[in-house]
């Protein structure tokens, strides 16, 4: 425990209301944090703890509430006034500049200037060098941020709060993008932070990590604060409770099956990702039938390129991809949609969904132009509604009506667009990559069972994801990949967390 | 089917007493601009002047239409129609055929173009054109006794006619007065383009030419500026145009649109409207001419050795090439 | 009824309503600031419009290239490309269009239609060039199409110039009576037809304008269009590539190729405009000394029509009446300038560009009737 | 020594060219890199145009002129700005209304301070914008024959200097491209994303404005219905080809003027091309260049995107 100071509450936060429109973001939510504690905030994705800390950042106003900084009412009309009353923020998505350096990042908005605004980059890297050692958070201030890794960018992020002499930290969701290892790590760092009379405000929905890290933990359902907990006198399956409403089980079902023969083979693959680079550099893995392959990394080491090249979205450099024994390399997606593999997107927005079409449309993007959705080039609007109809109701899509947006949905309901639309190609293969990324865990557990139904009915699944334990508990092997190779193969039941994370850092055994 | 036919007469029958011309009281007139607008500093305000010459002069009500782009000059012909004019001028050669089209449509309405020459035009059409190369061959021998370098230059708009006529008769005039002296010709294939007939410009002043005469619009307001920002001599075209610079225009080939607007008007007045045919209006007629201005910068000498030649191209005695073929039948 | 018009108002269509409603009052507000009475030019404009069948026959003329130059620009905008080679495709569409009307002798039914076909498929070409450059080189198709502007505009004043084709200085041979579909051509200038308009004044005047088949086309064009968008699988593709061109990809759709194919479409239309106004109005093409604007008009119809096909038919249709009766404004007895149109025209799609604006209004009217019933 | 001149002449052509294409084009610059469109580019440079002339005109001083045009323009600016920042507004749709709203006005005030004519008059020389070099250079040297421009091709480059400067060098220039490359990570840091947007929106309209200035302040001796016809549009082409970079506007502006003057040399020779090929050449030329040696241009990454803060 770190040296909390009960007599001072840091950040107080009382009735805060934030409407957007017709929905209430929160409703009448107090907090209390005191000076040196880790604070979590628990809540399921869009349950409002976002949106509460942008109040608190300035980012947005409330409808009303009122908050007190260190025993001072402020209204924080713009971050600025948060960052002069010591609050850094660390986001979700991280707020950096891809194409600037770490230096231009951190000290963006308070910047190191000479007469008439020039700057003077120099002094300012080595101003955040100092920094960077004061906490032990090493970073290379003349890199661009395209060019390091997202732990890296994390440190740059906290750099560039501690930069501002924030001594209240807001960290959001920080270990979405970390190893078991890295993870571990941030805690310390964390820690070492508030043995620096630092206040921590976690917001998680990682019910492991508020056991390791935090000292209080609030939960917010639905933007309603539930509770005030204490971490150390709760289990996790209350917090879970509370957090969802009702009682959830973790543990996926799953009947041991024997695997059948190879769906996918992939040989020697390569593939150069933007920026030429090898992403993937001679990986090779199968996938059988009937099985779960959960392939476990960080984010960054060829996963992205992998399904590309899998999917005909990216050009194989050498190597080759089978289906069936049939070779399917650098085909177009067309071709590979039409080898009976199919591919839930990592990125719904981007890839998954046409967001600006109705929901009809979307569930036909493979197959538009194929009977009875359309014949001799037009469609069939009749053909094409009974069947959104029937998938509308068999996943339970909400509204259940196929001619809303899809760009409308909630995240859950349009990842089960994707996931209907794909799965009701009947394929041999399903691809699944992220596919639980920003769900709650309603939609997580539905996105969960899809994929093990799969597997039961034989078909073979390539799950790629970067939450270990979502592998862990999914896969029947798990095959880990580094710098764009497979560094290991394991059965699930022997694996553990431990094992996983050291081969996902690079230091595991040759691929067996 | 045959009901609606039914209501379409009936329609028709109600609002045709309505329809017909009402009486004419003033005589009016109207002219079309082309797309260069009324204040083009070339043809088009010249034709104006003549329009307001005719007001102030002949009593005559006087309005115009300016043009955007080529679909305009119908619409605003029929404007104009509507509006009962006595007469209505197109101005330029490129409204010619709409506006022949316009008298054949309306045989009872008169017509008048500017700068077209009508093959058969209809009883109530006329066709009013200029000899630009008698004018040009004036400011030309000008040019050809003025250069001290035997250099002169010529920038043409676009490659057609009527600035050939321009082009060959200054070509002319220039080796009249001075076989030795050399002719830079180029044409900047645009009206409008003041940065090209400028640089064009620059370019003849920087190799050597020390006059240089244009036919191009507002193309050409930009080789009178390079006169001026290189301190040298431009000639001027369609008005007199030493007001754009008057220490460096030393003449222009004007060209009297004006003249042509208020002759052909008055004659209408009179009553004796020249339907049916064309009229071309040179030196004798008054319709060319050099500059008023021309005495600023061209000495005494010249001017009375060009009001002696003027007297020869009137009389017939010289003869003016309008184009390449004719040009070159005499200064081979 | 009431719910009826207030679903309308609070919609697209409203907005272009507020802001077409806005741009009169704007225009208004500037014309009496520079002294003119607005109520007097704007009778003068309403009257030019409607006030004669055959003033109403040159609206429809003048709207007929409009209404397809701005399909043309929202057909590309709908597939997510910005076409601002409308006027190119035009100018191209025109040129071949003249060509094929002059040079080739066919019988009407043969050659109408071949003529408009072979325009068309020009200006087709035309846009795929952008289409392509896009495609393979990444070159943004606002450059290029605007590159592709002017090497149309002096490709088509050499060919006015061409030996043999010139009928006379910058101007072109007219195409052969059988590529006319303009209404009534020769007759309405022979002897019979003479006199029998002589005995129909107002069928007279509406015929004496080119009035010709060309809107028909245009009216066709937009259902197809419409049809092509909104019912078969060729516009469900290109839609969905111009919405989100990664998922369209990942769906299988062969984007490169889409895009080609939706700039030779969206070409298409620009030249058929090109093509239907030498076939019915200029009969001939002639030098062009600056852009004529069909091109850039069609961006702000498509704007104004919402990018929808049935959008672009009124919007069109508005333009071809503000610019026909807006000529008018110049002369007796207002003699007002007659750039307010463009002055309007420009304050509508700026308005429509914020609708933010408009539906805050709405809403603040709304909460202020809502508070005023409690 | 006529080679020489013939270099002379194509250079100094070419810096003649480029200049109002530049002014323009830098305004592109400043506006996109701070993630706003500007297609209104064109409308801004005509406006500016017909502002600086009329004032030029009734003043005498082109400075004053040179001034008001940027101002008339810049007021273009505000209201791209104002539809684009405040009312978060598709920007293209705002840019076009500005190219019909820009030359309209324009139009319309001419006719109403020049007797009804869309042009307005023609100034002295003394009253365009002067060549101060002009008698510093020998007559006749080749220095003399690329140099002797008017002062606001030099104002143009020097302008370059400055915007790469600001944009690269500075405070200002940090959060001008933080906000067009990710608004939202500006916003967290304090930097106010509206002020910045409306301040580089209206020193694009500024700029533009400056352009159409130095066509009818220097380059011409007034403004006319068109006397810009399309340069906003290839200032406009020339930013996105230079890479949405001053430097790289510059080069491309460069190359057209260049392309231009190529164009005006070849048809004082000799050689018997047609006029219509000869004035194509530059556009064909951009085009090549962009097929061979740009390669894909890629825009700060929030270019055209409102950036609404309560809808995240």
């Amino acid at each position: 425990m770190a040296d909390v100071d009960f007599t001072h509450t840091t950040v107080e936060m009382r009735g805060i209301v934030k409407k957007f429109g017709s929905l209430v973001a929160n409703d009448h939510i107090d907090l209390t944090v005191h000076k040196g504690e880790v604070h979590a905030l628990l809540g399921e994705n869009g349950a409002g703890k976002t949106t509460l800390m942008n109040v608190l950042y300035g980012l947005y106003q409330p409808n009303s509430g009122e908050i007190f900084i260190k025993g001072d009412k402020v209204e924080v009309t713009n971050p600025n006034i948060a960052i002069s009353r010591g609050i850094g923020m660390v986001h979700q998505h991280f707020m950096l500049i891809p194409p600037f350096t770490v230096t231009q990042n951190i000290i963006l908005g308070k910047e190191t200037s000479g007469p008439f605004g020039v700057l003077d980059i120099q002094k300012a890297a080595e101003e955040v060098k100092a920094i960077s050692e004061q906490y032990d958070l090493y970073v290379d201030p003349d890199q661009k941020i395209e060019d390091i890794s997202v732990g890296m960018q994390q440190r740059v992020e906290i750099l560039k709060a501690l930069y501002r002499n924030a001594d209240i930290l807001i960290l959001d969701e920080p270990t979405a993008v970390l190893t078991p290892q890295e993870i571990r790590e941030f805690i310390t760092i964390i820690r070492n932070l508030t043995f620096q009379g630092k206040t921590v405000i976690l917001i998680t929905h990682k019910l492991r990590e508020i056991k390791q890290a935090a000292d209080y933990c609030t939960i917010i359902r639905r933007g309603k604060r539930i509770d005030t907990v204490e971490v150390e006198k709760t289990t996790e399956q209350e917090l879970a409770s509370m957090m969802v409403g009702r009682s959830v089980s973790f543990y996926v079902k799953k009947e041991a099956r024997i695997p059948g023969e190879a769906i996918l083979q992939v040989k020697d693959l390569v593939v150069r990702d933007n920026r030429n680079l090898k992403a993937v550099d001679g990986l090779s893995l199968e996938v059988r039938k009937g099985e779960i392959l959960g392939l476990a990394g960080v984010d960054g080491n060829g996963q992205k390129e992998l399904v590309e090249a899998l999917t005909g979205l990216r050009r194989v450099e050498s190597g080759g991809i089978f289906v069936h024994e049939r070779d399917v390399t650098n085909r177009d997606p067309r071709d590979i949609i039409d080898s009976k593999v199919c591919t839930i997107p990592e990125d719904r927005q981007k890839r998954g969904l046409v967001s600006d079409f109705t929901v009809e449309e979307n569930i036909i993007l493979e197959n538009f132009d194929r009977k009875p959705f359309s014949s001799r080039g037009v469609l069939n609007f009749q053909a094409i509604r009974d069947y959104a109809g029937k998938l509308i109701d068999t996943f339970q899509i909400s509204p259940p009506d196929g001619t809303v947006r899809a760009g409308t949905l909630s995240g859950g309901n349009q990842q089960k667009v994707i996931i209907a639309r794909e799965v009701s190609n009947d394929p041999d293969l399903l691809i699944a990559s992220q596919p639980t990324r920003g769900l709650d865990v309603g939609a997580i557990e539905y996105v969960h069972s899809s994929l093990v139904a799969q597997r039961d009915k034989d078909k073979a699944v390539l799950l790629v994801s970067l939450e270990l334990d979502e592998i862990m508990d999914l896969s029947d092997r798990i095959a880990v990949i580094y710098e764009g190779k497979i560094v290991g193969i394991v059965n699930a039941v022997d694996a553990d967390e431990n094992t996983l994370g050291l081969m996902m850092a690079g230091g595991g055994q040759e691929n067996g | 089917m045959i009901r609606k036919t039914g209501v379409l007469l009936l329609a028709v029958m109600l609002l045709a007493p309505f329809a017909g011309p009402a009486f004419a009281k003033d005589m009016k007139a109207a002219m079309v601009t082309d797309v260069g607008g009324i204040n083009d500093q070339s043809f088009n305000q010249s034709a104006w002047a003549g329009m307001e010459r005719v007001r102030d002069e002949l009593g005559i009500e006087v309005v115009y239409m300016e043009s955007n782009q080529e679909a305009d000059y119908a619409p605003n012909l029929e404007t104009l129609y509507d509006q009962e004019n006595d007469l209505i001028w197109g101005i330029g050669f490129m409204m010619g055929d709409k506006v022949r089209e316009a008298a054949e449509i309306n045989p009872e309405q008169k017509y008048a173009c500017i700068d077209m020459f009508y093959q058969d035009p209809p009883k109530n059409l006329v066709g009013v054109n200029f000899k630009e190369q008698e004018c040009a061959f004036l400011v030309g021998y000008i040019a050809g006794k003025m250069s001290k370098v035997n250099k002169v230059g010529f920038v043409g708009g676009m490659d057609f006619d009527v600035i050939h006529r321009f082009h060959y008769g200054f070509m002319a005039g220039v080796k009249t007065a001075n076989p030795e002296c050399e002719v830079l010709v180029q044409y900047a294939g645009a009206f409008d383009d003041v940065t090209k007939g400028k640089s064009i410009a620059n370019q003849m002043y920087q190799k050597g030419a020390d006059i240089v005469f244009h036919a191009a619009g507002f193309t050409g307001t930009g080789v009178i500026e390079a006169a001026k920002e290189n301190n040298r001599y431009a000639i001027g075209v369609d008005m007199d145009q030493n007001f754009l610079a008057p220490d460096n225009v030393i003449t222009s080939a004007v060209k009297r649109v004006d003249n042509g607007i208020f002759n052909v008007t008055r004659d209408l007045k009179e009553g004796k409207f020249a339907g049916g045919g064309n009229v071309v209006y040179g030196l004798a007629e008054g319709g060319v001419d050099i500059a008023p201005t021309s005495d600023k910068h061209v000495p005494k000498a010249i001017l009375d050795e060009v009001a002696l030649l003027k007297k020869d191209v009137i009389s017939g005695k010289v003869k003016v090439p309008a184009n390449k073929t004719e040009y070159e039948e005499v200064f081979k | 009824m009431g719910k009826f018009i207030k679903r309308l108002f609070s919609g697209t269509i409203g907005v272009t309503i507020f802001s077409i409603v806005i741009a009169f009052i704007m225009g208004g507000a500037i014309l009496l600031l520079a002294g003119y009475n607005p109520v007097q030019v704007y009778m003068v404009m309403i009257e030019g419009v409607f006030g004669k069948p055959k003033n109403m026959a040159w609206s429809v003329i003048k709207a007929t290239p409009l209404i397809i130059t701005g399909l043309s620009v929202a057909f590309a905008f709908r597939t997510g490309l910005f076409n601002i080679g409308a006027e190119g495709q035009f100018i191209v569409g025109s040129t071949v269009a003249a060509l094929f009307g002059y040079y080739l002798h066919l019988p009407p039914l043969i050659h109408i239609p071949l003529v408009f076909v072979g325009g068309a498929f020009a200006g087709g070409c035309w846009g795929s060039i952008a289409g392509y450059l896009k495609a393979r080189f990444g070159i943004h198709e606002v450059i290029s199409t605007i590159m592709l502007n002017w090497i149309a505009l002096y490709g088509h004043n050499y060919v006015v110039g061409m030996p043999g084709f010139a009928r006379r200085t910058n101007i072109s041979c007219d195409i052969q009576d059988s590529a006319c579909i303009t209404l009534f051509k020769n007759w309405k200038f022979s002897e019979v037809g003479r006199t029998w308009f002589g005995a129909h004044p107002i069928l007279r005047d509406i015929f004496k304008t080119p009035l010709n088949s060309g809107f028909l086309v245009a009216v066709l064009l937009v259902i197809l269009v419409w049809y092509i968008l909104n019912r078969t699988t060729l516009g469900y593709r290109l839609r969905a590539v111009g919405f989100n061109k990664d998922a369209a990809e990942f769906g299988g759709i062969n984007v490169k190729k889409s895009i080609v194919l939706s700039m030779f479409i969206a070409g298409m239309l620009g030249g058929a405009a090109g093509a239907l106004q030498v076939m019915g109005v200029a009969r001939n093409i002639s030098t062009l000394a600056a852009m004529e604007g069909y091109g850039f008009d069609g961006i702000a119809i498509a704007l104004i029509g919402n990018n929808s096909a049935f959008g672009c038919l009124f919007a069109g249709l508005l333009f071809g009446a503000l610019k026909f009766g807006g000529a008018r404004i110049q002369s007796p007895p207002v003699r007002a300038p007659m750039e307010i149109i463009n002055i309007m025209i420009g304050t509508i799609v700026f308005f429509i560009a914020i609708p933010r604006l408009i539906r805050m209004i709405i809403r603040w009217r709304e909460k202020r009737k809502g508070d005023g019933d409690a | 020594m006529a080679m020489l001149n013939s270099l002379g002449f194509i250079l100094g052509t070419t810096l003649m060219y480029a200049t109002p294409l530049l002014f323009t084009s830098l305004g592109g610059v400043m506006s996109e890199n701070s993630g706003v469109v500007n297609i209104g580019l064109e409308g801004m440079m005509t406006f500016g145009a017909f502002a600086a002339a009329t004032v030029g005109y009734f003043s005498g001083n082109p400075w004053l002129g040179f001034l008001a045009g940027g101002l008339a323009s810049g007021f273009l600016g505000f209201l791209h700005a104002l539809a684009c920042v405040t009312f978060a507004a598709n920007q293209v749709v705002s840019g076009i209304a500005i190219n019909f709203l820009g030359p309209g006005l324009a139009l319309f005030l001419s006719r109403k301070f020049f007797d009804g004519a869309t042009m307005t008059y023609n100034l002295p020389i003394e009253m365009k914008m002067p060549k101060y070099f002009n008698n510093m250079l020998p007559e006749g040297t080749f220095v003399r024959q690329v140099l002797n421009q008017d002062i606001s091709v030099f104002m143009a480059f020097t302008l370059v200097l400055l915007i790469w400067f600001l944009l690269y060098r500075t405070k200002l220039g940090l959060r001008i491209r933080a906000v067009g490359e990710h608004p939202k990570a500006a916003d967290t840091l304090g930097v106010n994303v509206s002020r910045i947007r409306y301040l580089c929106v209206i020193l694009s309209g500024v700029f533009a404005g400056f352009g159409g200035a130095s066509m009818s302040l220097a380059v011409a001796s007034n403004f006319f219905q068109t006397l810009i016809s399309g340069q906003g549009f290839i200032a406009l082409a020339a930013m996105i080809f230079g890479k949405w970079k001053p430097h790289g506007a510059m080069v491309a502006c460069l190359i057209f003027g260049c392309a231009q003057a190529m164009t005006i040399f070849i048809g004082g020779t000799g050689l018997r091309v047609p006029q219509e090929f000869l004035s194509m050449a530059p556009y064909i030329l951009t085009l090549v260049i962009l097929m061979g040696f740009v390669g894909r241009a890629v825009a700060p990454a929030s270019d055209g995107i409102p950036y609404i803060k309560d809808e995240s």
